[in-house]
């Protein structure tokens, strides 16, 4: 049981980093959309998930209760953070975003 | 280190209020001036928060609180942070967000009519 | 001397106060307006007449009005000097106020309700101060005349006017405010209270400086009094209709500042205080100055109003001398000053005014041999200035003789000096002006229209006023007995 | 007999449920407002004279809201002072209720429901500010009376919106200065109970950190009442004000704020420690001295009524915070006396400049060319209120002027005496200027140049009772001064002065 | 209390407030203000203060920055270079600040320490709730039954003061003048012409989900940080989302803007009633217990209780009203028919 939790959140963390990673080192706006969209959303999956577990260690109403709020937010996060993500890519696009390639010749500068 | 945790709070809340105010007074930007004010009302707030704060105490919500069998439950008032300024904090936030709704819409106002919210291009534009 | 409680004085100031309000429900129909007035200016005369026995017989009328404060009442006291006051400008009024209806018909003046109105303010707030029983009520009545007489002063709201009116209150309202106001306050912070005494409030809570300084304050501050450097404002009034003219220098205005001046000496210091201090000598000297300096310039005058006007401000000095020997002679000398120089100067003032309305001519130098054509009115500005000059057979010399006999007993050789230096000032700008009416004969040039007396409602006053300066030098008891009195509860007190 | 004893809650009740009855029934019917609005202001105004009757008779009164004790809930505390003060408020307001209509229908014709629910809700932040016995509740009203006064400020012309801005920055930062100093208050003692800290503090009295609070809250209460050094905010934003919310702002709040200062030093912290312990009264003498001469001298420079008017109310704030730092009885009784004398005044010549605007469409002085002729009664009303700010007896400004120069000669501070003299004789000047315009110059009507096109006759009669009213009492007030303060005041000047 | 978090997000807090203070481009101010507020509601929940926490989170992070990011729309997004340094200002400025700091600090110098148990603050008024809370009003969320009965009197006005806000937004950009329309700039709009399906859907999936999370938080109040205040606020949110998801017509056609001037001043009305209904019934102004007289199988105890629960409903009204009202009237310039 407790691997599981370990393992959950430590993947969690490792995720966010990632995209944290992510955010800072990829090249273009799309690209990092793409990291934190992806990595964002399910890092937290990964983490809430481990938290109920941790929760139901003791099984009653009270902490199935709580498990149950915790699923609902997971929810909610997946539902939301990918539209926001779309959202704002999309509104990158509407402006006239270039998406970035591999540097040719007369593109420096 | 005890020292910095016993002060820390009170120094960031200082530091805060210093920029905020300095952004009331000194940026030429209407809006910037709102943040500012945001700023200074959000430093009071934590002052406040600050005084409320218990080592060693949870939130105050008395436990086992449901069903009133445990009404006349003694209840040790150190377990439990301190609720009276979070109550007055709650107001001022409310206020605060009432002040940024009518800054906001003055600054509104003041655009449509001057078409700038820089303040120096305003006065320009009063003489 | 027994004091009764009783409302004729509240009456006696309310009834004018009163009588603005028909006058100005009247404003369409002249006539009734101006019977409002008469009826006014005859009721407070009876009312003051009636009054005039009890003090005769040595007692007071007092009447508290209102506490507002505690220990400063609006409280109305009527003793002897007050009194004689009351009596001249009341039983004036009914002269002027018939005067002026002559002169602002002859000359078909601009709203004359409103004329009438303030005419009758001011009169309130004369009677007011010459009855109030303590500083304050004195400080109320003096404002209200300062302002009810602005409106008088501007009468005709031409650029003229209008400056010389801020010069009025400039003057008035700043001396007063700027002087009297803290004076007032730091002797009631000192003594408690405001009530004029016998012998004055204030002995044993100031120093000699600080009593100085107060004084001077108080002599200053009652700017009315026209005493230099405070004088600037008399002669710029003079652009006012000349009833106006009369009613300040005569009536109302000045002689309050004057009284004024009377009452804190006697009331508020009294005289043993000063005299005690030698604080006399000090005021002495500076009247001494006001008097020959007024008079000098007097004599440099042309404009014929301007120079009353000057010579107004040197009689005041008279009186303010007067009060500040504080000897018993003088200080009677001074009281019937204010009495004999109200007749004379107002026959003179209506004179003036009677040539300006008959003529239009203001100046002296265009006035050869009009005596032959207002023979009536000269002979009345005759009297007048020989009354002003202080000759018999007129009020002028009985005032001015017990001033001189003050002078003596007070052993001021200087002042003596002054005040019969200065007669010879005023009979110098005096005469000239009747022996140029009378004995030159006018160049036909300056006549190209026949020219006889004013309107007769301009005549009668005049001649009523003069027959009455030479009345005051055969029966002058009635105001040389209230005089004494009130030298007694002084003095004697 | 329950109304009475409920009275100190009805008097902040009714206006709050007036304002919300205002906004309902406005949808549906705009005349009804002004109406609502008026009958709301009665109601408090009688419920006002119910709680000084009471406190006359039983003194202090002290009402807990939610039935809880104090410390712990939050409790009315109501004494000859507020109760004073409570009076004036409503009175004024019920006057200021009544000018409006006119001038509300012409100047905001599409925004009456919001201007008289802002109005009314402006009024019950100013009693309740007055009438509460809470540190913290007073910060909440405060900002109540803050919002509405930006809102309504900011309802003016163009020029009011900048003005406006500019309140609301330094109004949140007194505000704000107030509420920190409540902190520093409550972190030191663990209460916001003004008895309660009064009995606290004395304990304190020697830390650093209650001198603190002590300050913010005092700068705090000296923004909101635009005392000198602080009062940048004030003359734009009352000119350009819509002349009804003026006649209400411009009398009021500066004044409550008057009162909050003297309430927190003598009811929160003590006299004792305000002028013993700590020794600023010299140098705040000294500001009030600068801020009378300033404001006198700025409205000397204008040649626009309103704004001769703001900087008139500079000094007077200067008037009443140096005549209470003079720390003498007759100097506090003399500030007290003066924040109802001045509410009137300011209040008298407001509406006068109201009806200035509403008639002539402007504000300059120029506008008042031959009003005298036009408009006599209310050129009379003016006068009165003139000779009350110059204080010529027996008008209410020459009394508190009279008990502060007393004052003055008691502390012995002869140059906040000098001050006084010198702006009563500048204020005579600027009147007379005034007044000289208003008599001399003939009239020449440019409507070119001015929006509504009224010839100038006399105000509309719900212009002119206010007006005429808050005149006469300048008088009968003058007279009674002395009954007030021997029944009143002389109860809330602390003892032993 | 775990000082090292303390410690970290205080100083990540003032690095916000630093970049939103200096940068130049206002939409990203807003954004990182938006950030600073949600740290700050971190670091609330941290010390304790849920239900401060909670209301920043729906407030300061939520609804401010909306508000700045519609005003930043509606008005210039970046700041000008200014021509002239106005260093008078910024002396000033600086002066003032800097006194302020010393000051502050001197007086700090004397504070109890931070979370000191036995500081004053901790021991004179605030047991008494903790100990009381239960057996006065059976409610053992203090913050609610201190915010909502010892000191209800505040809360009421709380209320109002947002009612004002509300107003006084409405009073100083609605216009109704036809004239006066005409003359003022069309507001920026994002909403016409461009349809995002997967916005629309996800969004309106949502809305339903908030406002039943907001109820719950109204009605759990008792037990649970949040009231009727937070609730008020994710009612509000979720007309505005979808506001900006679909357009304002959708919202106003939902709640038109009378509708929402009448819950504004019922929802403060139901606050005054109940207060004025117990001053009726014969106890002081807001006194709940009396309640007990008129509700049915309720001891004074839990009429309190119940009393708490009427106001923070009517709370919540009010505040989604007023929230929705002020959001319409800012993204739209007042006009209240396209914007933001």
């Amino acid at each position: 049981m407790n691997i599981l939790i370990i393992v959950l959140v430590v993947a969690g963390l490792f995720l966010f980093f990632a995209t944290t990673v992510g955010i800072l080192r990829f090249p273009d706006f799309y690209s990092r959309m793409h990291a934190a969209g992806k990595g964002d959303t399910l890092s937290s999956l990964l983490m809430l998930g481990g938290l109920v577990l941790y929760e139901l260690h003791e099984f009653n109403l009270a902490t199935i209760l709580v498990g149950a709020k915790i699923m609902l937010i997971a929810v909610f996060i997946f539902m939301a953070s990918p539209t926001a993500t779309h959202a704002i890519t999309d509104a990158g696009f509407e402006s006239g975003v270039k998406p970035w390639q591999k540097e040719k010749p007369g593109e420096e500068g | 280190m005890e020292a910095i945790v016993a002060e820390y709070n009170y120094w960031i809340y200082i530091l805060l209020m210093m920029i905020g105010l300095y952004a009331m007074l000194a940026k030429n930007n209407l809006i910037k001036k709102v943040i500012g004010m945001s700023i200074f009302q959000t430093a009071i707030i934590l002052f406040y928060v600050s005084i409320s704060a218990k080592r060693e105490a949870t939130i105050p919500i008395i436990a086992h609180g449901h069903g009133h069998d445990t009404a006349h439950a003694v209840v040790e008032a150190a377990q439990y942070a301190n609720p009276l300024p979070h109550v007055l904090m709650l107001t001022a936030i409310v206020v605060s967000v009432g002040t940024l709704g009518v800054a906001l819409a003055i600054c509104l106002a003041i655009h449509r009519r001057y078409n700038t919210l820089e303040e120096d291009e305003i006065q320009e534009q009063l003489q | 001397m027994e004091t009764i409680i009783s409302i004729k004085p509240l009456l006696a100031v309310l009834v004018s106060l009163v009588a603005v309000i028909p006058i100005v429900i009247s404003g369409k129909t002249p006539n009734l307006r101006e019977a409002w007035t008469f009826l006014a200016g005859i009721i407070k005369f009876g009312l003051v007449i009636s009054m005039l026995p009890h003090i005769l017989g040595g007692g007071t009328i007092e009447y508290s009005i209102f506490e507002v404060l505690p220990g400063l009442a609006i409280k109305l006291k009527v003793d002897a000097m007050g009194m004689l006051f009351a009596l001249v400008s009341s039983s004036l009024w009914i002269a002027t106020s018939a005067y002026s209806i002559g002169y602002m018909r002859g000359l078909s003046e601009h709203s004359q309700t409103r004329y009438f109105a303030f005419f009758a303010v001011a009169l309130s707030a004369t009677i007011g101060v010459a009855f109030s029983a303590n500083l304050f009520t004195m400080y109320l009545f003096y404002e209200m005349l300062s302002l009810a007489t602005y409106p008088l002063v501007t009468h005709h709201q031409d650029e003229e006017a209008r400056i010389s009116g801020r010069k009025y209150l400039g003057f008035i309202l700043g001396t007063s405010i700027g002087f009297v106001l803290p004076a007032m306050l730091i002797s009631y912070f000192a003594a408690g209270t405001l009530d004029f005494g016998a012998q004055g409030i204030l002995a044993g809570h100031f120093s000699k400086p600080a009593l100085t300084v107060l004084l001077l304050m108080f002599v200053f501050g009652f700017a009315k009094a026209g005493i230099m450097p405070f004088h600037a404002w008399l002669p710029a009034a003079m652009v006012a209709p000349t009833p106006v003219s009369a009613l300040l220098h005569a009536v109302a205005v000045v002689k309050v500042g004057v009284f004024s001046i009377f009452r804190v000496i006697t009331g508020v210091f009294g005289t043993h205080l000063l005299q005690s201090l030698d604080l006399g000598t000090m005021l002495c000297y500076i009247a001494a100055f006001t008097i020959l300096t007024a008079s000098l310039i007097a004599l440099s005058q042309d404009g014929l109003k301007r120079r009353l006007a000057f010579s107004t401000i040197g009689q005041l000095s008279y009186i303010v001398l007067g009060a500040s020997l504080l000897s018993p002679k003088a200080l009677t000398g001074g009281m019937m000053h204010i009495a004999m120089h109200a007749f004379g100067k107002i026959t003179l003032f209506m004179c003036a005014g009677a040539i300006f309305v008959a003529t239009g001519k203001k100046y002296i130098s265009e006035m050869v041999g009009i005596g032959k054509r207002m023979p009536v009115t000269m002979t009345a500005f005759l009297i007048g200035s020989l009354s002003v000059i202080g000759l018999p057979p007129t009020g002028g010399f009985i005032s001015k003789w017990f001033l001189v006999l003050g002078t003596l007993e007070a052993d001021q050789i200087v002042m003596l000096v002054v005040l019969l230096g200065s007669s010879l000032l005023n009979a110098a700008y005096f005469l000239p002006v009747v022996y140029r009416a009378f004995f030159c004969t006018p160049e036909e040039s300056m006549f190209e229209n026949k020219v006889q007396e004013a309107p007769i409602w301009c005549v009668v006053p005049l001649v009523v006023t003069a027959i009455g300066s030479i009345g005051l030098f055969f029966f002058p008891q009635p105001f040389f007995n209230l005089a004494s009195l009130a030298v007694q509860t002084i003095v004697g007190g | 007999m329950m109304l009475v004893k409920q009275a100190p809650a009805l008097l902040v009740i009714i206006p709050l449920l007036g304002a919300f009855a205002i906004n309902i029934v406005g949808w549906f019917n705009k005349r009804a407002c002004h109406s609502l609005a008026v009958l709301a202001m009665l109601g408090s105004f009688v419920a006002c004279v119910i709680t000084l009757q009471q406190i006359m008779g039983t003194g202090t009164i002290s009402y807990r809201l939610g039935g809880w004790p104090p410390p712990f809930g939050i409790e009315y505390v109501i004494d000859h002072f507020n109760g004073l003060v409570l009076v004036t408020v409503s009175f004024v307001s019920l006057l200021a209720a009544i000018f409006a209509k006119q001038s509300v229908e012409q100047e905001l014709p599409h925004k009456m429901v919001q201007f008289y629910t802002l109005f009314v809700l402006l009024v019950t932040g100013l009693l309740g500010m007055t009438v509460t016995g809470d540190a913290f509740n007073l910060y909440v009203l405060l900002e109540i009376a803050a919002l509405t006064g930006y809102a309504l400020i900011a309802l003016g012309d163009n020029r009011a919106l900048v003005a406006g801005f500019n309140y609301v920055i330094l109004g949140t930062i007194g505000a704000s200065f107030y509420l920190l100093g409540v902190g520093h208050l409550y972190i030191m003692t663990g209460s916001l109970n003004m008895g309660d800290l009064f009995n606290i503090l004395p304990a304190l009295y020697g830390n650093v950190a209650i001198f603190v609070a002590f300050l913010l809250i005092l700068c705090g209460v000296w923004l909101k009442m635009a005392f000198f050094p602080l009062h940048t905010w004030l003359p734009n934003a009352y000119t350009y004000a819509p002349s009804a919310a003026g006649c209400l702002v411009a009398p009021l709040v500066t004044k409550v704020s008057v009162y909050i200062m003297i309430r927190v030093m003598l009811s929160v912290f003590s006299a004792d420690y305000v002028f013993n312990i700590l020794h600023l009264s010299d140098a705040i003498v000294w500001l009030a001295v600068a801020a009378i001469l300033f404001g006198s001298i700025l409205a000397l420079a204008q040649n626009d009524l309103k704004k001769m008017l703001t900087y008139l109310i500079v000094a007077e704030v200067g008037y009443m915070v140096g005549g209470f730092w003079l720390a003498t009885a007759n100097g506090i009784t003399g500030a007290i006396l003066h924040i109802v004398n001045d509410a009137l005044m300011t209040f008298c010549l407001f509406v006068f400049a109201g009806i200035v605007v509403y008639k002539t469409g402007g504000h300059k002085l120029s506008d008042l060319q031959g009003f005298y002729r036009k408009m006599p009664v209310t050129m009379a009303a003016f006068t009165v209120g003139a000779l009350s700010m110059i204080g010529v007896p027996p008008t209410a400004g020459f009394f508190s002027k009279w008990y502060l120069i007393l004052g003055a000669i008691d502390g012995g501070s002869y140059h906040y005496m000098a001050a006084l003299l010198i702006s009563s004789l500048v204020n005579a000047i600027l009147f007379f200027r005034v007044i000289e315009i208003a008599y001399f110059e003939p009239r020449v009507d440019h409507h070119a140049d001015h929006g509504p096109d009224i010839t100038i006759s006399e105000a509309p009669f719900s212009m002119l009772a206010p007006l005429l009213i808050v005149a006469i009492c300048l008088i009968i007030i003058g007279l009674y001064s002395g009954t007030i303060v021997t029944n009143i005041i002389q109860y809330s000047v602390p003892p032993g002065m | 209390m775990i000082w090292q978090i303390d410690l970290s997000v205080l100083t990540l807090v003032v690095l916000c407030a630093f970049a939103t203070i200096m940068v130049k481009d206002l939409l990203s101010a807003a954004i990182i203000f938006g950030a600073y507020s949600f740290l700050m509601c971190l670091l609330w929940t941290e010390m304790g203060a849920v239900d401060v926490a909670f209301t920043e989170a729906s407030v300061g992070a939520g609804v401010s920055t909306i508000l700045f990011i519609a005003i930043t729309f509606q008005t210039s997004r970046t700041v000008k270079k200014r021509k002239k340094g106005r260093y008078a200002a910024k002396i000033l400025g600086l002066l003032a600040a800097v006194i302020m700091g010393l000051v502050l600090l001197a007086a700090e110098a004397h504070f109890p320490g931070f979370g000191d148990p036995g500081s004053p603050a901790s021991l004179h008024l605030s047991p008494y709730y903790i100990t009381h809370t239960l057996a006065d009003t059976a409610v053992p969320n203090a913050v609610t039954s201190v915010l909502a009965d010892y000191r209800g009197f505040d809360t009421m006005f709380e209320t109002a003061v947002i009612f004002t806000a509300g107003l006084a937004v409405i009073a100083i950009l609605r216009r109704v003048k036809q004239a006066d329309r005409c003359e003022l700039p069309e507001p920026v709009t994002i909403s016409e012409g461009y349809e995002d399906t997967i916005i629309r859907f996800v969004s309106r999936q949502l809305v339903p989900f908030m406002q039943l999370f907001a109820l719950y938080v109204v009605a759990h109040g008792h037990h649970s940080p949040g009231g009727g205040f937070q609730g008020g606020v994710i009612l509000g949110a979720s007309f505005i989302l979808l506001a900006i998801s679909y357009d304002l017509n959708l919202v106003t056609s939902r709640m038109s803007e009378k509708t929402n001037i009448m819950l504004g001043n019922i929802g403060v009305l139901i606050y005054a009633g109940i207060g004025v209904i117990a001053l009726l019934l014969g106890a002081n102004f807001l006194d709940y217990s009396i309640l007990h007289k008129i509700l049915p199988a309720t001891g004074p105890v839990m009429a309190r209780s119940h009393g708490m629960l009427g106001i923070e409903i009517g709370v919540a009204i009010a505040v989604m009203a007023i929230v929705i009202a002020i959001y319409l009237n800012l993204s739209s310039h007042g006009k209240l028919d396209k914007g933001l």
